[in-house]
Parts: C-alpha cells; sequence; structure tokens
C-alpha cells in the first residue's frame, strides 16, 4: 500500500519539511463533509495528511444479496434506493438489462417517458450537488437557493411518478400501471397527467435561470476559485484506471458519455454536446456538472417535441419469468457508468446481481487523491467527487 | 435488438461478437460468448493476471470486478435446482471497457471452490483494490497479491461470507412469509387461475 | 497559493447582490402545518383498502417485497346462485393490516391487486408516537379509502 | 457619587446593552439570513416574527446538560468561556455613545481596545487545547494562527486613524472627524475620517475585524464542514452559549470599534453639540447596524478560504498596504 503512495509527488515535498507525523484524525462516520456515513482514517502532520484510509460499509444494505431473493419487480422497488438523488435514473439500466433477457421492448412512448425522466434525475441530482459542494467550502446560501430550485424538478418527477425520490416507475415492457390490474382498471395508464409538458418548459426555463444564479454565486465567486482550482487534479489515466465515470471522468479530459456511446433510449436523435474539462481538478468536475444541467435542460427541450404518443406497455406475461442467461446492462447515470449483471437461471428471481454502482468506484480513488493534501482540500475534493453513500455501500 | 435466449452462443456477426472473437484469439483466451450485448472472454485462472494487463492497452476503463457463487446449496429464493447443476465452483469477472466507443469485454475465470485462489489486479489497476477486497469479503475468494484484503462492508469481527448461496438470509428465516398464511384457492373462473401456491417451493 | 487574489473581486460582489435581491422578494415557503401542501393526486401516501372488493387471494401480501401485508380469512360455502347450481365457496375476509412502519411505498401491491381492492391515496398525516401504532388494520385502511382522488386527466 | 455605586450601575447597563445588541444581532443574522438563502426563519417563537428565537435558543441551551470531554484539562475547559467572554464584554467599556456616555474615559482608549479584543484569542485557544479532541485542537491553533496573523493588520489600520486624528482617546478622535474641514456657502462642513483620506484602512480594519472574529469568508477556527465545529465542537449548554453571545457581542464591539474610528461615531452632520448625548446612541446604533448587516451578508453569501490563503493575503498584502497607507497618511498629516 505504501509503494504507490510514496509515489505521489506531494509526499516528496512533504518529507523535506520537518514532520511531525503520527496523529490520527478520524474524520467521520459522523462528520459534516461524509455525506453520511464515511469514515476517513487519515494520519496527519499540521494539517497535512500523510496517509489515509477511508473506510465504507456503514450504510451496507447487502442489496446484492437481497435481489436474490426478490422478484424483478421488486428488485426494481430496491434499485432506485441506492442513489436516492437520482432514484430513477437506477431504475433505467436495471430494466433495460431485464427487458433484455425477456426479449422485449418497450414502447417508443415509454422510452422517451424514460429519457425525460432520467434527464430530471439528471437536473435534481446536480442540483444537489451544487448544494454540497459550496457548502463544504463554507458557502450555506447555494444550498438553500438550489433546494429551492429543484423543488420544481422534484414536483414534475412526483407529478408522473407519484414518488418524488423513489420513483419505481419502470416495469419490464414500459412503464407502471396506474390503478392496478382490476376489471375497472385495468386500462388506467400511467400516462403522463395533462398540462405535463407545458409544466416542463416551464420548469426548464427556471432551469436556466438558475444555472445564471449557480454562476453568479458560485462560479464566479473568486473564493470558490481560490479554493478549487488545482486542488485534487485527477490525470485521465488514474481516473481510468481506477474506474472513475461521469463527470468525474469528464473533467479529467476523456469525453466518454454512455448516453453518446451506448444505444440506449433514444439519445442518438437528440442533439446535445458530451461537456468536457482538461484540468482534471475539483473546479472542473463543478463546472462540468454546471455544463451538464445545461445540456439535460436542452435534451428535455427537445424530447417534448419529439416525444410520440402511443402505448405504454409492450405485452409481457402476466407472470415474468426471466429465460436463462446474463446480461451486462449499463447507463449513464447522473455519477457515471451504472450497471446491473444480471445472472438469470430462468424463474422469477435472479440468481445473482451484481451491482455496479457509480459512487463506489469514483470513490476508490480516495487513498491516492487524498495523501499529500491538506484538510481544508480534503472537504474540497471529496464535495467535488459528488458520491452518495447509499451508491458506496449499497 | 436483443438475441433469442434459447440460442445464446450461435455465431452470429454483430460487430461486437467480432471484437470478442478477435480478442480471444490475440490474447489467448479459452473460449468467448456473446449474448444479449454482453461479451464474455473465458480465460485460465492461472492467466488472469496477464491477459487482463494486456487487454487493458485496449480496453483501459476498469469498470468492476466482482464473483458469482455457483453453487446452489441453498433453498431461499427459487429453490434447488436440478442436481445435476449442482457445481463446486466461483466465477471470477472483470469489466474492462474502451473509453471512446461501446466495445468492453468481461473476462470470466473459473476457480474451483476449494482452492479460491486467484492472481491480485492491484500491482497495475489501483482501482482493483475495492472490488477484489468486497469480493474476498463476500465470496472469499483470496488474490494473491493484494495485502490489504481487510473487510471492507462487514465490521471486523464478521464470521461468514454473505453472498455464498450457503449464507442464509436471516431476515428471510426469522420472519414467517405473511404469503403462506393461506391455503385457500382463488374463486374459481378467474383469469388468475391456480397461481396461488407458488412462491415457496 | 494565492491565485485569483486581486482586486476587484467582482465576483463576491455579485454574489452579494444576489443573496440581497433574494433577501427582498418573498421566500417561496409553504408554512406547514398552518398552511398544508396539496400533494399530487399521484402522490404515494398511503394505501387505503376496499374491504368489500378484497377476495383475499393473497397476491398482494405475497408480492410484497418487504413482507409487511398480513392477510387473514376463511372460507364459506355460498349457495348456489341458481337452483341446482354448483355450490360456491367465498373467502371472507378476517384481518387485513398494513404495517407502515414496514412499507417502503413501492406500490407494489396495487398494481397487482385483480380485483381493484387497493388504492394509493396522497394522504400523509398519519405519523404515530409508537411505531405499533403505524399497523394499520382494516377499518383504518378503509377510512383511507374517501381521500383517494378522481385520476388525473392524461397528457395525449 | 459612591464610586462602587456609579460601577455597578454602569455594569448593568453595559451588560443589558451588550446582551440586547447579541440578541438582536443574533436575532437579524437568523431572520435576514433566511430571507437571503429563501427561507422564512424563525416563525413561531414570541408570536410575530419569531423574535423570541434567540431567546428560546437561550432558554433551550441553559437547559442542557455542561458536558466536558473525560480527558479534558477542566479547569482550562471550564474558564476558556468566561475570558472569551470578559474580552466582548471589556470592549464596549470604552466606546463612546455619546460625549458623556462612555464607560470608561481612557485617554489611551484605542491601545485599551486592541489590548482586549486580542484576549479573545487566549480564551480560543484554551478552549482548544483543555477540549481533548482533535478537532478543537486544530481549530484553537487555526485560531491562534489566524488572530496573530491580522492583529498586525488591524493595529496598523488604527494607527493610521490615530496619526490622523492625533489622539488615542476614542472620544477625541470622534471629536477630530466633527471639527470644521471647510466651510460651504456658510455650511460648516465635517466629514468622518473614512471620507478624508481613511477608505484604505477602513477596508483593511473591516477585513481584519471579520478575521479576528472568525466569521466567513475567514471562518476556518470553527470551520463547520473540516473541523465539525472546531474549538467549540465539545461545548454544550451554558458554556456553549456563553462562547456564541460572545462572537456576537464581539461582531457588535468591532462594528462599533469601526463606526467610531472610521464613521464618525457618535457624531453626525448638523447635530448640535446640546443633542449629543441624546442622539448619539441612536446614530451609532445607526452606523453600527449598517456594519453588522454586511457582516452577516457577507457570511451568507462567501465561501471560505483555506488557512494558509489567509495567511498569505495578511501578510502579503494586507501588512504591506497598510503600512503604505500609514506612510501616506503621516505625509498629508505633516503637510497639511
Amino acid at each position: 500500500m505504501t509503494s504507490r503512495q510514496l509515489m505521489h509527488r506531494s509526499e516528496v515535498a512533504v518529507s523535506v519539511e520537518l514532520e511531525t507525523p503520527g496523529m490520527t484524525l478520524n474524520i467521520g462516520p459522523q462528520h459534516p463533509s461524509t455525506h453520511g456515513v464515511l469514515r476517513l482514517v487519515a494520519k496527519i502532520s499540521g494539517e497535512r495528511i500523510h496517509e489515509i484510509e477511508p473506510v465504507i460499509g456503514y450504510m451496507h444494505r447487502g442489496y446484492e444479496k437481497l435481489s436474490e431473493v426478490r422478484t424483478y419487480a421488486q428488485i426494481t422497488a430496491l434499485v432506485n434506493r441506492i442513489d436516492w438523488v437520482a432514484g430513477f435514473a437506477n431504475e433505467v439500466p436495471f430494466i433495460l438489462g431485464v427487458e433484455k433477457l425477456v426479449g422485449v421492448e418497450a414502447p417508443e412512448r415509454a422510452q422517451w417517458i424514460r429519457l425525460i425522466l432520467t434527464e430530471l434525475a439528471r437536473i435534481s441530482s446536480h442540483l444537489v450537488f451544487m448544494c454540497s459542494f459550496p457548502l463544504e467550502l463554507g458557502a450555506s446560501t447555494p444550498l438553500m437557493h438550489m433546494l429551492r430550485d429543484r423543488e420544481h424538478i422534484l414536483e414534475l418527477i412526483e407529478d408522473v411518478t407519484g414518488g418524488r425520490f423513489h420513483p419505481n416507475f419502470n416495469r419490464v415492457g414500459g412503464v407502471k400501471p396506474a390503478y392496478g390490474g382490476g376489471s375497472k382498471t385495468k386500462k388506467q395508464s400511467m400516462d403522463l397527467p395533462a398540462g405535463f409538458f407545458k409544466r416542463t418548459l416551464k420548469a426548464m426555463d427556471l432551469m436556466d435561470q438558475t444555472c445564471e444564479d449557480i454562476d453568479t454565486l458560485v462560479t464566479g465567486n473568486e473564493l470558490v476559485r481560490a479554493r478549487t482550482i488545482g486542488i485534487g487534479v485527477i490525470p485521465a489515466e488514474k481516473a481510468i484506471e481506477y474506474g472513475m465515470s461521469g463527470p468525474n471522468l469528464r473533467a479529467s479530459g476523456v469525453a466518454y458519455d454512455l448516453r453518446k456511446v451506448d444505444n440506449y433510449l433514444p439519445y442518438d436523435q437528440i442533439d446535445f454536446d458530451v461537456v468536457t474539462r482538461t484540468g482534471g481538478d475539483s473546479f472542473d468536475r463543478y463546472l462540468v456538472r454546471v455544463g451538464e444541467i445545461r445540456e439535460s435542460v436542452k435534451i428535455i427541450r427537445q424530447a417534448v417535441d419529439i416525444i410520440p404518443a402511443g402505448p405504454l406497455q409492450a405485452k409481457v406475461p402476466r407472470v415474468l419469468k426471466v429465460p436463462e442467461g446474463q446480461v451486462y446492462s449499463r447507463a449513464e447515470n447522473p455519477k457515471g457508468e451504472f450497471g446491473y449483471y444480471i445472472v438469470s437461471e430462468g424463474g422469477k428471481m435472479p440468481y445473482r446481481l451484481k451491482i455496479r454502482s457509480t459512487s463506489f468506484s469514483n470513490l476508490s480513488i480516495l487513498p491516492w487523491i487524498l495523501v499529500g493534501q491538506l484538510i481544508p482540500d480534503l472537504v474540497a475534493i471529496m464535495g467535488s467527487l459528488d458520491f452518495v453513500l447509499g451508491d458506496v455501500d449499497r | 435488438m436483443s438475441d433469442q435466449p434459447d440460442a445464446p452462443a450461435e455465431p452470429d456477426t454483430t460487430p461486437l461478437a467480432d471484437y470478442a472473437a478477435d480478442i480471444t484469439e490475440r490474447l489467448g483466451a479459452e473460449r468467448y460468448t456473446v449474448e444479449f450485448d454482453t461479451a464474455r472472454v473465458f480465460v485460465a485462472k492461472d492467466k488472469w493476471v496477464d491477459t487482463i494487463n494486456e487487454a487493458r492497452g485496449e480496453l483501459p476503463f476498469f469498470s468492476w470486478l466482482s464473483a458469482i457463487d455457483w453453487s446452489r446449496e441453498t433453498e431461499v429464493g427459487e429453490g434447488v435446482a436440478d442436481p445435476d447443476k449442482l457445481e463446486e465452483r466461483f466465477e471470477v469477472m472483470c469489466r474492462l471497457s474502451s473509453v471512446t466507443d461501446d466495445k468492453a469485454i468481461i473476462f470470466f475465470a473459473t476457480l474451483p471452490k476449494d482452492d479460491a485462489t486467484i492472481g491480485s489486479l492491484t500491482a497495475t489497476i489501483g482501482g482493483a483494490e475495492w472490488h477484489e477486497r468486497e469480493a474476498h469479503e463476500m465470496f472469499g475468494i483470496m488474490f494473491e497479491g493484494n495485502e490489504n484484503l481487510v473487510p471492507l462492508y462487514l465490521p471486523d469481527d464478521f464470521i461468514g461470507n454473505p453472498l455464498l448461496k450457503s449464507y442464509p438470509l436471516i431476515a428471510r428465516e426469522v420472519k414467517p412469509w405473511p404469503g403462506e398464511v393461506d391455503v385457500e384457492g382463488l374463486p374459481v373462473g378467474d383469469d388468475e387461475g391456480s397461481d396461488d401456491e407458488e412462491g415457496e417451493a | 497559493m494565492s491565485k485569483g487574489i486581486k482586486f476587484p473581486f467582482p465576483g463576491l460582489f455579485k454574489g452579494m447582490a444576489l443573496t440581497f435581491k433574494t433577501m427582498v422578494k418573498k421566500a417561496p415557503v409553504t408554512m406547514y402545518p398552518d398552511v398544508k401542501e396539496i400533494p399530487v393526486p399521484r402522490a404515494r401516501g398511503v394505501i387505503s383498502l376496499d374491504a368489500e372488493a378484497c377476495t383475499v387471494c393473497m397476491l398482494c401480501a405475497r408480492e410484497c417485497p418487504d413482507w409487511c401485508i398480513y392477510i387473514e380469512g376463511h372460507k364459506v360455502e355460498k349457495a348456489p346462485s341458481k337452483p341446482g347450481g354448483r355450490v360456491r365457496t367465498e373467502s371472507i375476509l378476517d384481518r387485513f393490516d398494513i404495517d407502515y412502519g414496514l412499507c417502503m411505498y413501492c406500490g407494489i401491491c396495487v398494481d397487482v391487486c385483480p380485483f381493484d381492492a387497493l388504492f394509493w391515496s396522497p394522504e400523509y398525516e398519519y405519523s404515530e408516537m409508537k411505531i405499533s401504532n403505524l399497523l394499520h388494520n382494516q377499518e383504518r385502511l378503509g377510512e383511507w379509502l374517501k381521500t383517494v382522488p378522481e385520476p388525473p386527466a392524461l397528457e395525449s | 457619587m459612591n464610586i462602587w455605586l456609579e460601577l455597578a450601575l454602569t455594569l448593568v447597563v453595559m451588560l443589558v446593552v451588550v446582551l440586547t445588541a447579541s440578541l438582536v444581532t443574533i436575532y437579524v443574522e437568523l431572520k435576514a439570513g433566511s430571507h437571503m438563502q429563501a427561507r422564512i426563519g424563525p416563525y413561531y417563537a414570541g408570536g410575530r416574527w419569531g423574535w423570541a428565537q434567540p431567546l428560546a435558543d437561550g432558554a433551550k441551551f441553559l437547559q442542557k446538560e455542561d458536558l466536558a470531554p473525560a480527558k479534558a484539562d477542566r479547569p482550562v475547559y471550564r474558564l476558556a468561556p468566561f475570558v472569551v467572554m470578559m474580552s466582548a464584554l471589556g470592549i464596549f467599556a470604552v466606546i463612546p455613545l455619546g460625549p458623556d456616555l462612555v464607560g470608561a474615559k481612557l485617554d489611551l482608549g484605542v491601545y485599551f481596545l486592541l489590548a482586549i479584543s486580542s484576549f479573545s484569542a487566549l480564551g480560543v485557544l484554551m478552549a482548544g487545547w483543555s477540549s481533548a479532541n482533535k478537532y478543537s485542537l486544530i481549530g484553537g491553533l487555526r485560531a491562534a494562527a489566524q488572530l496573530i496573523a491580522y492583529e498586525i493588520p488591524l493595529i496598523l489600520a488604527v494607527v493610521a486613524v490615530v496619526i490622523q486624528a492625533g489622539t488615542m482617546s476614542l472620544i477625541g478622535i470622534v471629536d477630530a472627524q466633527q471639527a470644521t474641514l471647510f466651510t460651504l456657502g456658510g455650511i460648516e462642513v465635517a466629514l468622518p475620517f473614512i471620507l478624508t483620506g481613511q477608505l484604505v484602512s477602513f477596508f483593511i480594519f473591516m477585513i481584519a475585524a471579520v478575521a479576528e472574529l472568525s466569521r466567513i469568508p475567514f471562518d476556518m477556527p470553527i470551520a463547520e464542514s473540516e473541523l465539525t465545529m472546531g474549538y467549540l465542537t465539545e461545548y454544550t449548554g451554558i458554556r456553549f452559549t456563553m462562547f456564541f453571545l460572545g462572537e456576537y457581542a464581539t461582531v457588535v464591539g468591532f462594528s462599533a470599534i469601526a463606526a467610531t474610528l472610521y464613521l464618525g461615531g457618535y457624531g453626525a452632520p448638523f447635530l448640535p453639540e446640546s443633542m449629543a448625548n441624546v442622539a448619539g446612541p441612536a446614530i451609532l446604533l445607526l452606523k453600527v447596524s449598517a456594519l453588522v448587516f454586511v457582516i452577516i451578508w457577507i457570511r451568507f453569501t462567501w465561501p471560505r478560504l483555506r488557512e494558509d490563503q489567509l495567511q498569505s493575503m495578511a501578510w502579503r498584502w494586507l501588512i504591506p498596504i497598510s503600512l503604505i497607507n500609514i506612510a501616506v497618511i503621516a505625509v498629508f498629516k505633516v503637510a497639511f
């Protein structure tokens, strides 16, 4: 373990100074900037970190084990609790994987609804980042402003799915029916509620304003720049080696976006850019996310124009038995590549479900990136990595 | 979009299948399958580390590493599969992908359960450490060369490997299933048919 | 280290202008509980039961991921609908409890109910001082039925 | 009058004034800060607009158990809040609310102020050390480093004022700002120091004061997201309340110093001398409120700096600038 840390450039700088290492600082699991229950055991000298050992697992819920005794429909309810700030985005890769196994494809309108809701989830997740990141740096006002504006997005999601955080809206072969399968309500589809598009477009206009507010409050703020530019630089090859994905990877200059690369949901019919930056520091990771909010707004505006009318459910047997097979299905979650490796042996439940959660891989770089940093930079870097502990621990 | 499940490994000519065939040959792997847009390449256990390091030249992105326990010893879940299929082995899997296009391969290596040891990737892939630690505590697989195989999620004094099929899920054992109470059939003539006795086989 | 520390910091003062503007504007706050927030019709607040429609088929209890629905019933024999017909049995619902301490509001039970006995109601004010009181019995679940809204109009 | 009676009266009046001012400041921060964050803030306590929220908070804190960590250095731990509180109250002893409304008419008022205000550093360091908590320790050390770094620009900024006024008595400084500078159409114009050459030192003073107060953007000693609460981490109940009140009293205190030194104190243009003792407190209050509001406003807009950035800002920018400023002021003083 030590050999890798010794290579870190700041380690060299530290060792020529007068050292008083040996104080162990236990950061977390109950610490304001660990977003929950992450624990970092740091050996520090002054405020500089010499050695750091992240300890995770305080929120391990064993979803992979739980999934082995649950039907696919029940797992859908489970997986949107993994990364709870973007619940809908977690369902999409799972349901797409199961659809591949079963061999059905959701009707076009359902696909577009999924796309719109995924992008709404992305905006809401990035807005949470816009809350927490300045808060780590000590600015509390962006938090409240962004929570206020996120409410517009959550209202839209709740309007359609009935849940703000845990939509549980996807079903194999389409989206959820509104009311049961009873004789009276059988035909009640869970289509978008009337006026949804109008409200969506209005909310997108508000999001434009929000982006400007972010720029005023955070991007343009010289103190934020002083605190984050050049802090926590992750070179592209390191990011790739540690499996970092999403905005964290794109901030290092790798234009890798599954929405462009993989052929899932009708993203190919939409014109949008992959936001990248080249610096790979905390400020770039922040800027990529601001840019992605803008791109998502663009995507939703186009999707609202394109979305066709039509059915919402493909024909799926009532008791879903998934044939034997193994599939890996991934999608671009707000935080990066989110995937499920589903092993089915036939039957109602998967034999094994491997959840490739984004924050887990994004955080695995912590022991490398934090060595040699100062404690104030530690919170800036961790804030810029945008993780959710539920996503780390599963 | 998806292949038919009953013919998974039939030689098809999708770009991914071509690529999988190509890389299998170049790396000297054992075999490959492509089903449901998922390419799997099987390598021998002792060539695991070398193969993956070589493959990283063209597929640099380390996506994840995990394992499957193929022993069906448990009655939890779908019940016991047929006895012929009972196997005592692990499969370790590692997914690498390109960062420019959608090429990706999941590498598989089979381990016998009584010698669940495989080389560690941590020397070249820093990100593999956490994944290997997770696989170690969840399955009990040893990764030779990873010195830091301490539990990642579980408490230090935890005994057992939770993702093994032999490890019971206590939550489902201590509480009776509420759906079991009913022993009565559905009203006759309903479209639900006689679906009432399933669940716990 | 002191990169960016130079006069005259336009960003700092723009930010202050924004916070000042926000201060003089009305805060968008719903003063719950003085003012109630009205949830959308589809909101998953609480599950209501139409006991009349329930046929004790147990589907909901079986599909529930959390095993939080407890149903008991018994069978009675029903007189044939026409003389000489077959004797039919009917299931009578004795107990239908949902433990909201366990429920995770996934809505699968409502989805699978084949007889229109379960509905979502957007009501959300049923917190309790004791966790055991979160077990809603048949009557309590039936009362929620009054609050079930009409399904909303759909976007065409 | 009996000297003891006078002293007791002064103390009681001062305590009431200071505590009221602190509570009002806390309330304003709660309320204004909330509105800046698109919230409402206190609403129910006391009826209208939640005006009694600070009192309710205080009552809550008083009920809490007075805990000390097992390994704390107890005497020091217990004493620390008193030191901070004393330093905060001491400031008000010499601030003139009017020509005669002053706790102690010291000829060396400025000197006393600077001495007593830097006393709080000692309290903070004591709190940080004695809590037996690593976060507290780091916080305490940060506070000490910060206070030392900012004491110098603060003093240098004040020195500029002292040179211009030619006195170290606070009343003298206020009087100097009411001296007629020139007559314009028969009207005698007197300007506060901020308009007569002290603009630079005013800014330096305010920056240094905010740093001394450990408030955003210089709140590294308590930096919630880094050090949980820094030296305050372990404090509960009444002792935490004392730190808390002390902080806000110091906010008011430093604003009052700045108002006195740079904004003309209790004086106002065209104020007849006979009214000075009556209207003085109100005028000073107005000026203090404006400064306090700016400090609160900054807190709810900006993030915090890093400790080393703060140090480099103090040593590389503020101190040289204030030295140049002194030189310029001195030259002008001699020349005119």
